[in-house]
């Protein structure tokens, strides 16, 4: 199998709460012929709260990142695991493409500390790398534990498809859909795959946040879904935290696993759910591991 | 030109060139002793002991015609073509480095100092310790010596001075030189500032069989081994003859290789180089902007195919940052 | 040629140039100009005087050459050269500098406007004294017309020209003509029954002896130019002999197979050999090739067992015609925005979410459920009404994410199917709209009965639309209460964006028609030729054009047909002789033009061993000329020199 | 740049999309810098590479080609020409140390007046940015051009 | 102190300029033999593809442009490494012996032989070919007019032009020769064998007849002993298209011999400020200024020199010839410069022979004459001798075939110090008390006239003007100071 050669961007959370997203990613990416080399000395990609406090300087971090994936050369692209990180190291490359004045002051900040970014480097989600590079038939050939009869409810949130790209609808992403039917499982139709899942407001209004958070879990119950699959930090962390106060506020009685995508995937190429860190959530994953 | 009774007086010189001009004069061969039954060759440094102070002893218009091959590189050059100028009463660019600025004009996409620095410094078979460098002007101890002034740029003949008449190629064949010289002889010279050469492209003359152009991949010379009765540029090999006035006899397509236009555009194309270039560029067989880039990018070295012969004629004159640069 | 002798002429347009720019200085400075004899300002060179000055200074100051300084030449060079002419001047020995709408009008400072004037006026000055005088060539106008597009407008337009005696044929895509009007039930703010009032023009349309029907069809390919166009048209099998077809139906009673019917947005079934709908024209039905069992399998073919005139013919291959026209009128009309591209609106994933279009089937009496409107379930409608309904108006219309513009004609659809809907149900009825825009004849009043009767409206876009425990919901954020909103529904309609025609791009490469950011076809002048194309003898009517509603596009149907009868009788049309010609002398023959040549007006002759240019074919576009190496080529009008000349001054001054 | 310095810029514009779309912005009233001088030809097809050397020769600072959208072109296909011409001359204008921010190719439609102004201000900006165009000292003024080509009698 | 400028040097090929100085007795004081033009070949070929070399380099020299061109092709078949067939390498070298016998006829008795024929001291109007047709009479004139104009057509034939030929490619040759072509080749060859043996005639009659000009070759005015460099085959045998350079002492010792590739290795150039031509000298034995014999690198190419380092010649006719040469003029390697002229009769003969022998090999018509290169290139060398001496062509490019580096050694070149020390002597021993001649200034241009110097090949490299700078050497001619503006 050739392997493919990209620049991994892992995130503050990717080295944090999400370890088990990153150790799953670690482990099925060779397996599937991927070459993640994560960039070196990498920063912060001013994230969500920078954005609206100091707008320019989260676009000079992203930009920073992405001079460092350029310098690293190789014509590779940057992967990406976290939507938030995802959306933001997009936009800044959008404004830097679109508006001189951004580009200047980019420049400049970067020029002071000696780097340089020409725009050239591609910022793509791993989801995307998935569907495209590896492909569907490429997946399936490599599933040596189908998941035949699990029911999975993709949850994507808001940020996947925004701002938009030829990859994900914002309205209606499919990517992990087609993704999850590939390894066997039954997807579940799921309205609210797109809808906000209370990201940062539940620091500052939970109750509007634990509202969202019980919309998207009770639709995936009440389509009889075994767990909600995810495909970023922030997402799986709001949903997954904070089930046992919206039952608690709505009376509730929700007990869903919040998986990523990535650790769904392990298990039916046949990886442990220990190495794949399932079972280190608030929410235990009971039968979903054992498959 | 006066109508003359008696021998003609010529005068040849040869500047920024290699001489083959002057050789293809010899050319004529034996028509080379009617030649001389003809005319006077009062100068002609290769083959004539005649110095330049006789020249300058010599009355304005003393000289019939002049034929001057080479383009103009350095004063001493520019001094002897104002020379010749002011003793003839017709001037003739003889040769493409004189009409055009030919090869050597290619010299105009670098500065001088480039050059210096390669030939008396990096390259490889030179051993210059302390930086010598030839001097305008080097005190030896019995007195000074002096070289003549490096010009920034090679300029072609009527950049220097008034050209009466144009005979290009590279080098000129010896039908159009002996064309020349009768016409001459016999005062039946076109207007001038004409060319004495056909005013159509080599394709005129070129035999082989030309069908629909379009191209889906350029191929370098050494590629392929072209069909030898089908056109050069239809089997994609660039080839400058569509674009290239005639007169050559389109003697390299018969020897299945493509024309790099010696004898530069015809009267009514401003920039060789460039029309040559659009022409070709629109003969790509695509519509989409990246494929077309990368079937372009099947041609090595645009300019100096398509200014192989004309850098210092067209339009920008060569390297307009480097021949600044090249300032000291 | 005599010396020339130069005038200009420095308009100030009133103030449209005069403010900005000082047309005095910039007369003055034309005036120092070589070659230049007169130089003049004036108020309106357009108007009469100003042509009048025009022609006194060519007759009595010997002037041959003549630079008007005003506006666009797209605007007046046709003026202007009429006005050469009038005084015994060629009329392609003018040039005109457009220092209005490139000058003027975009400038802020005047100095710098002036400057520029200055440049413009110097570079016509200096390109004129290259121009040549130019024949104006003619051309006979075939008598026959086409009209592309059989709804509506094209009826109107087809109409008219037959009734003026002129030949014409109407070329449709599907089987039957009528087009979106055909789907509708009552028609705003009228309410009389849209059927009642189309179909007497469709039979008209049919029967009249001018008038050649073809439906089925689509244009493939227009070769030639105004006056003269042969246009081929594909007339696909239908598998059903039109000729011997009585339209009784037996076939489509037999027929096994049911398909989801398109003119009832899949709210019902026909079969596979069908008539779109009741009152089609032509009554002849099509087999509907991807779902006949016979074509699919061999088998079956019940249609062609029955059919008393044996008119089925599973043979029937696709034909070619090729028409004759002097000029086209294309009225393709639209498409409405599909929602399943917006699944946040609930459309294709909750059953009782409809389409305006869906809609004005349910209340029509021959719709799907007789003109009930029915709540759905488990696909098969119950007999249940709603009780409440969302209409949701500007669903991908003037949004950023889809269609930026207004569709102009939802406003009043949706207040119509809400009246219809409250009429027929009496169902609470909510309608969720940013603007009403009722700008129409009786359509304000409209609009007011319409509040009358009950109707609630939320002004608030519907921004989703959302399922919970069996019940719909629209989520919408009310901007006169200031609230975030969540209306219970039983039923939710969508009025749609009206788009461009599926097919819109490929309509508009074969006739050479532009078209705008929005993809709907482009005027070439939005004020005065709202019908006219860039290309000459091809008009647009319709909702081709961009939405319209009925009226307009019946209007617009009538002005098309005006500009092909003006065309026709006119006879004979002047086209333009700017094209390229070849020095055969100077032609080396290396026949880099002859691929270049979109119109295949350049052949090689063998014993001249030059290339040549059919002037009738040509079209002037000079792509041929930019690229002749040995520089033979040459187009008239834009010469090298003459363009050469005008860079030299503005690229100095 | 100092601000003394007002950049040339020629814009060689189709008939029939581009020019009609430096109209729509007149009629619209939209405002652009006074820099550019625009040469009206029929398609973009019919500019040559030359005329774009001939304008920087002759004194521009910069150069716009601009014509109908790929696809839309009033003679069908004129413009794809241009965009073959136009990755050619791009080349070629480099290795003559033109720089990259001085010639632009753009596709403006009739109904893009808007897009042609912001057009017209990033062009005028980035021209402004480099400075003067200027031809190495010593270059032959172009009278001796007129017979550069070694032809006499041609266009110049 | 007096000062004596002949500008332009006439009658060889490009331009030279001497300046002679005289002490206050009217004696030669010192002699500068200067270039004043170059081009800049090996700057501006950078950038250009590699297969575009052999027609961009021949324009070097119209007088040798096929010795430029076939360097350059050899040197693209070693930078692609792909060895062209058969038929094309003998093509290739038919096409080269013609031009040999072509450069050599033109510069024998267009530029060489109204010295002699004429005498120095002829009335410059009538000291040129036209002149010499007058007085070796019209039917010699048109024969020789005749059978340069064969070698010309043969080299038409072959390489598509005459001068600037185009057939060269890596791995071959452009076309093959039709079967009358080569019959058409083959009478030329003929008649050319024996023109070579009436131009040995010739030179026997009209110059080793007359005692003056014998003690002019002989004399010591013109001889100078170097080191002496040239191509011979596996058998010590001159060869002109291909073969390992040879280098022997002034005593005709074998000093070394390698191939193209080691040229570095064995020479170097030096650089003096008053002239643009480089001066090349052995590495091993070093620069030690324009001075000859052992102690000194400076080195000789040339006819001469390729004489002198063979061993012998490789056809008949010539081999005769040569003999008769060493045995008039006294063995082993000979200094005289004049003999360069001689020597030039011994090559014209041979080449003519050669080109006989070739356009009669069964193999010449063959079709087989391109092998379509596959390699990657990087680096390619090539040596040749051109009819004025050894050419060296070194190349480097990037994968693309895209020139990078470009590095030529020219015959003049070489030359370039021998010339300078043979005209300084010519003059010493010429101009006596101010005594001063034109006829005796014309000696002078004689004694490098023998080597035939063509500064269009050595011009082929060009700066712009120099920093204005004045350096004060003192006697020593060690620098004292230099002076900068």
């Amino acid at each position: 199998m050739t392997m493919r050669r990209y620049w991994y961007y892992p995130g503050c959370s990717g080295h944090a709460s999400a370890r088990d997203y990153q150790r799953s990613v670690a482990l099925i990416s060779p397996a599937l012929g991927l070459d993640l080399v994560e960039v070196e000395d990498w920063n912060c990609c001013g994230t969500t709260a920078m954005t609206s406090v100091e707008p320019r300087l989260s676009v000079v971090l992203s930009a920073r990142n992405l001079a460092l994936a350029e310098e690293a050369g190789g014509r590779a692209d940057l992967v990406v695991t976290c939507n938030s990180c995802y959306a933001i190291l997009r936009r800044a490359q959008e404004q830097y493409a679109r508006r001189r004045e951004v580009r200047a002051e980019v420049d400049e900040a970067l020029a002071g500390i000696g780097r340089r970014y020409s725009g050239t480097v591609r910022v793509r989600h791993l989801l995307e790398v998935l569907v495209r590079d590896v492909g569907l038939d490429a997946l399936r050939e490599r599933v040596r534990r189908p998941l035949s009869g699990l029911r999975l409810a993709p949850y994507y949130g808001c940020l996947l498809g925004r701002p938009r790209n030829d990859f994900e609808d914002p309205e209606e992403p499919l990517s992990m859909d087609r993704l999850l039917e590939a390894t066997g499982a039954t997807v579940v139709r799921f309205d609210r795959k797109s809808k906000c899942c209370g990201g940062a407001l539940i620091t500052t209004h939970e109750e509007a946040a634990l509202e969202l958070v019980r919309e998207v879990l009770s639709e995936a119950a009440a389509r009889e879904a075994r767990a909600v699959v995810t495909a970023c930090p922030m997402c799986q962390f709001n949903l997954d935290a904070y089930q046992a106060k919206v039952n608690a506020a709505f009376g509730t009685r929700l007990r869903l696993p919040v998986l990523y995508f990535s650790q769904v995937l392990g298990l039916s190429l046949g990886f442990g759910a220990s190495e794949l860190g399932l079972g280190q959530r608030f929410v235990p994953v009971g039968g979903v591991g054992k498959l | 030109m006066p109508e003359r009774t008696g021998k003609l007086k010529f005068a040849l010189y040869w500047a920024a060139g290699c001489g083959g001009c002057e050789v293809a004069l010899l050319d004529t061969d034996e028509r080379l002793l009617e030649l001389a039954e003809l005319a006077d060759i009062v100068f002609w440094p290769i083959a004539v002991d005649a110095k330049r102070e006789h020249v300058e002893a010599m009355g304005e218009g003393d000289i019939d015609v002049a034929f001057i091959n080479g383009a103009v590189r350095n004063s001493e050059q520019e001094e002897m073509c104002r020379l010749l100028r002011e003793k003839s009463g017709t001037v003739v660019a003889f040769g493409s480095c004189a009409c055009f600025g030919g090869i050597p004009g290619l010299a105009n996409f670098f500065s001088r100092r480039e050059i210096l620095d390669w030939v008396y410094s990096a390259s490889p078979s030179t051993a210059n310790p302390d930086g010598i460098r030839p001097l305008p002007q080097h005190q030896v101890r019995e007195g000074r010596l002096t070289l003549p002034e490096f010009y920034r740029q090679v300029y072609k003949l009527n950049d220097i001075i008034q050209v009466d008449y144009y005979l290009p190629g590279c080098p000129p064949p010896p039908n159009l030189v002996l064309e020349a010289v009768t016409a001459i002889a016999e005062g039946k010279l076109p207007p001038p500032g004409s060319t004495l050469a056909p005013d159509t492209t080599v394709c005129e003359e070129c035999e082989r069989v030309k069908e629909e152009k379009r191209v889906r991949a350029f191929k370098r010379p050494h590629e392929i081994v072209p069909d030898p009765d089908r056109c050069l540029l239809e089997l994609g090999m660039v080839c400058c003859g569509p674009a290239t006035r005639a007169g050559c006899g389109a003697r390299c397509l018969s020897a299945n290789m493509p024309c790099r236009g010696c004898f530069g555009p015809t009267s009514r194309v401003l920039d060789h180089g460039a029309r040559i270039a659009g022409a070709i560029a629109t003969l790509v067989d695509s519509q989409d902007e990246e494929e077309i880039r990368d079937i372009l990018e099947g041609i090595p070295d645009p300019s100096g195919t398509f200014y192989r012969f004309g850098l210092p004629a067209s339009l920008l004159g060569g390297n307009r940052r480097k021949l600044r640069e090249g300032v000291s | 040629m005599s010396e020339v002798r130069i005038a200009v002429y420095v308009c100030h347009c009133g103030t449209n140039i005069a403010d900005k720019v000082d047309v005095a200085g910039v007369r003055e400075f034309a005036r120092r100009l070589p070659g230049v004899e007169v130089a003049r300002d004036y108020q309106y060179m357009c108007a009469d005087p100003g042509q009048e000055l025009l022609r006194s200074d060519i007759r009595e100051r010997g002037i041959n050459r003549v630079v008007v300084a005003s506006c666009s030449p797209r605007m007046h060079e046709a003026t202007f050269r009429q006005v050469l002419e009038s005084a015994g001047l060629n009329g392609y020995l003018f040039e005109m500098a457009n220092i209005r709408e490139h000058c003027s009008w975009v400038t802020e400072e005047s100095e710098l406007a002036t400057h520029k004037a200055r440049a413009l006026v110097a570079a016509a000055v200096k390109r004129v004294r290259f121009h040549a005088p130019l024949e104006e060539r003619y051309v006979e106008v075939n008598q026959k017309a086409l009209v592309v597009g059989g709804g509506i407008a094209g009826i109107e337009a087809a109409l008219k020209i037959a009734r003026a005696g002129k030949k014409v044929w109407l070329v449709e895509r599907g089987p039957s003509i009528g087009g979106k009007m055909a789907g509708l039930d009552k028609t705003f703010p009228t309410l009389d029954c849209s059927a009642c009032i189309l179909t007497p023009k469709m039979v008209e349309a049919a029967q009249h002896p001018k008038i050649t029907l073809l439906s089925y069809s689509e244009v493939e390919g227009v070769d030639g130019y105004v006056g003269n166009f042969q246009v081929t048209v594909r007339r696909k099998a239908r598998y059903v002999r039109e000729e011997d077809c009585t339209g009784c139906g037996t076939c489509y009673q037999k027929c096994p197979k049911k398909v989801p019917s398109e003119f009832d947005g899949g709210l019902s079934h026909r079969k596979a050999i069908y008539v779109p709908f009741p009152q089609a024209v032509p009554n002849v039905p099509v087999i509907d090739r991807s779902n006949c069992i016979r074509f699919q399998t061999g088998r079956c073919g019940a249609c062609e067992k029955f059919c008393p005139r044996d008119a089925v013919d599973f043979e029937q291959e696709d034909e070619f015609l090729t028409l004759e026209v002097g000029a086209v009128i294309v009225a393709t009309g639209y498409e409405t925005f599909q929602p399943q591209e917006a699944p946040q609106w609930g459309w294709g994933r909750y059953e009782n979410v409809l389409t305006a279009r869906q809609l004005e089937r349910l209340v029509n009496a021959s719709g799907p459920t007789g003109g009930k409107v029915l709540l759905r379930r488990d696909g098969e409608f119950t007999d249940e009404v709603p009780k409440s309904v969302a209409v949701l108006h500007c669903i991908g219309s003037r949004d950023e994410n889809y269609y930026p513009y207004c569709s102009r004609l939802c406003c009043m659809a949706s207040l119509k199917l809400a009246h219809l809907i409250r009429e027929k149900t009496g169902a609470q009825v909510y309608s969720f709209y940013i603007d009403i825009r009722s700008a129409g004849k009786g359509y304000e009043e409209f609009y007011t009965r319409v509040q009358a009767e009950g109707i609630q409206f939320i002004r608030g876009k519907g921004a989703e639309v959302l399922e919970r425990d069996g019940q719909l919901y629209v989520h919408a954020e009310d901007t006169l209460l200031g609230a975030y909103r969540e209306v219970p529904v039983d039923m939710v309609v969508l009025s749609t964006a009206v788009t461009p025609a599926p097919g819109a791009e490929r309509v508009a490469q074969i006739f050479g028609i532009q078209r705008g950011q929005d993809g709907f076809f482009l005027e070439s002048h939005p004020k005065l030729e709202p019908l006219k194309t860039a290309t000459e003898g091809i008009y647009i009517v319709g909702c081709c054009q961009g939405p319209k509603d009925i009226p307009d596009s019946v209007a617009q149907g009538a002005g098309g047909a005006a500009e092909v009868l003006s065309l026709l009788t006119a006879g004979r049309v002047q086209i333009s002789p700017v094209v390229a010609e070849i020095d055969a002398e100077a032609c080396s023959g290396c026949k880099v033009c002859v691929p270049l040549c979109p119109y295949s007006a350049i052949k090689y002759d063998e014993e001249r061993g030059a290339c040549g240019v059919n002037e009738a074919l040509c079209k002037g576009c000079g792509t041929c000329v930019a690229s002749c190496p040995s520089g033979a080529l040459s187009c008239r009008h834009f010469t090298d020199e003459q363009i050469y000349a005008q860079i030299e001054e503005v690229s100095s001054l | 740049m100092t601000e003394s310095f007002e950049p040339r810029i020629v814009g060689f514009l189709c008939n029939w999309c581009s020019y009609a779309g430096a109209d729509l912005a007149g009629v619209s009233r939209l405002k652009y810098p006074a820099n550019l001088r625009i040469i009206r030809v029929m398609c973009s097809g019919r500019v040559e590479p030359s005329f774009i050397l001939k304008a920087f020769r002759d004194g521009a600072d910069g150069v716009l080609v601009a014509g109908c959208h790929p696809g839309d072109c009033h003679y069908m296909e004129g413009n794809y020409k241009t965009m073959r011409r136009w990755v050619m001359i791009e080349g070629i204008l480099e290795d003559f140390g033109v720089e990259k921010g001085r010639f632009r190719l753009a596709w403006v439609s009739a109904s893009e007046g808007d897009r042609f102004a912001a057009l017209v201000r990033e062009m005028v900006e980035d021209v402004r940015r480099l400075g003067p165009f200027r031809l190495p000292e010593g270059t032959p003024d172009q009278a001796t051009l007129a017979v550069a080509a070694g032809g006499g009698g041609s266009g110049a | 102190m007096r000062r004596i400028t002949i500008d332009p040097v006439t009658r060889l090929e490009g331009h030279g300029k001497i300046e002679i100085f005289l002490n206050d007795d009217g004696d030669v004081e010192n002699v500068y033999f200067q270039v004043p033009e170059l081009r800049g070949f090996e700057k501006f070929c950078v950038g250009r593809p590699a297969e575009e070399m052999p027609r961009i380099v021949s324009r070097i020299c119209g007088v040798c442009p096929e010795a430029h061109h076939l360097c350059s092709t050899k040197a693209l078949d070693n930078l692609y490494g792909v060895q062209p067939p058969s038929a094309a390498v003998k093509l290739r070298e038919l096409f080269y012996c013609a031009h040999q016998v072509h450069s050599h006829i033109a510069h024998f008795y267009v530029l060489a032989a109204p010295d002699f024929v004429l005498g120095p001291h002829a009335e410059p109007a009538i000291r040129n070919i036209l002149g010499l047709i007058k007085r070796v009479g019209a039917e010699v004139g048109s024969e020789v007019i005749k059978h340069r104009s064969y070698a010309q057509r043969v080299q038409e034939i072959i390489g598509g032009k005459a001068t600037h030929p185009v057939c060269g490619l890596p791995g071959g040759v452009s076309k093959s020769i039709s079967e009358e072509e080569r019959r058409e080749i083959e009478a030329l060859a003929r008649s050319c064998v024996e023109f070579g043996e009436l131009s040995a005639r010739l030179f026997d009659n009209l110059v080793l007849r007359k005692e003056e000009y014998v003690d002019l070759i002989t004399g010591d005015v013109y001889s100078s002993p170097t080191y002496y460099m040239g191509l011979v085959d596996d058998r010590n045998r001159m060869s002109f298209y291909d073969g390992t350079v040879r280098v022997v002492d002034p005593e005709g010792e074998e000093v070394v011999r390698f191939p193209a590739r080691d040229y570095l290795r064995h020479i170097a150039e030096a650089v003096e400020p008053w002239t643009y031509l480089k001066f090349p000298y052995l590495r091993e034995v070093g620069w030690r200024g324009l001075v000859g014999g052992k102690g000194s690198g400076v080195y000789c190419v040339g006819p001469l020199a390729r004489l002198n380092v063979a061993e012998g010649v490789s056809t008949p006719r010539a081999q005769e010839e040569y003999e008769k040469m060493y045995s008039t003029l006294g063995g082993g390697p000979i200094h005289a410069v004049l003999a360069n002229h001689w020597a030039r009769i011994v090559e014209i003969l041979n080449a003519a022979e050669r080109m006989l022998e070739l356009s009669r090999d069964e193999e010449i018509t063959s079709d087989e004459v391109r092998t379509v290169p596959t390699g990657t290139p990087r680096e390619g060398f090539a040596v040749v001798e051109a009819p004025r001496g050894t050419l060296f062509h070194h190349y480097e490019t990037d994968e693309e075939g895209i020139i990078t580096r470009v590095n030529i050694v020219v015959a003049t070149t070489h030359n370039n110090a021998p010339i300078c020390m043979s005209i300084k002597q010519a003059a010493a021993a010429l101009i006596r008390g101010g005594e001063v001649s034109e006829g005796l200034l014309n000696m002078v241009e004689m004694a490098f006239r023998a080597y035939d110097p063509c500064f269009g090949c050595a011009t082929h490299s060009l700066p712009g003007d120099m920093p204005l700078e004045v350096r004060i050497y003192d006697f020593s001619g060690r620098l004292r100071e230099t002076l900068r503006r």
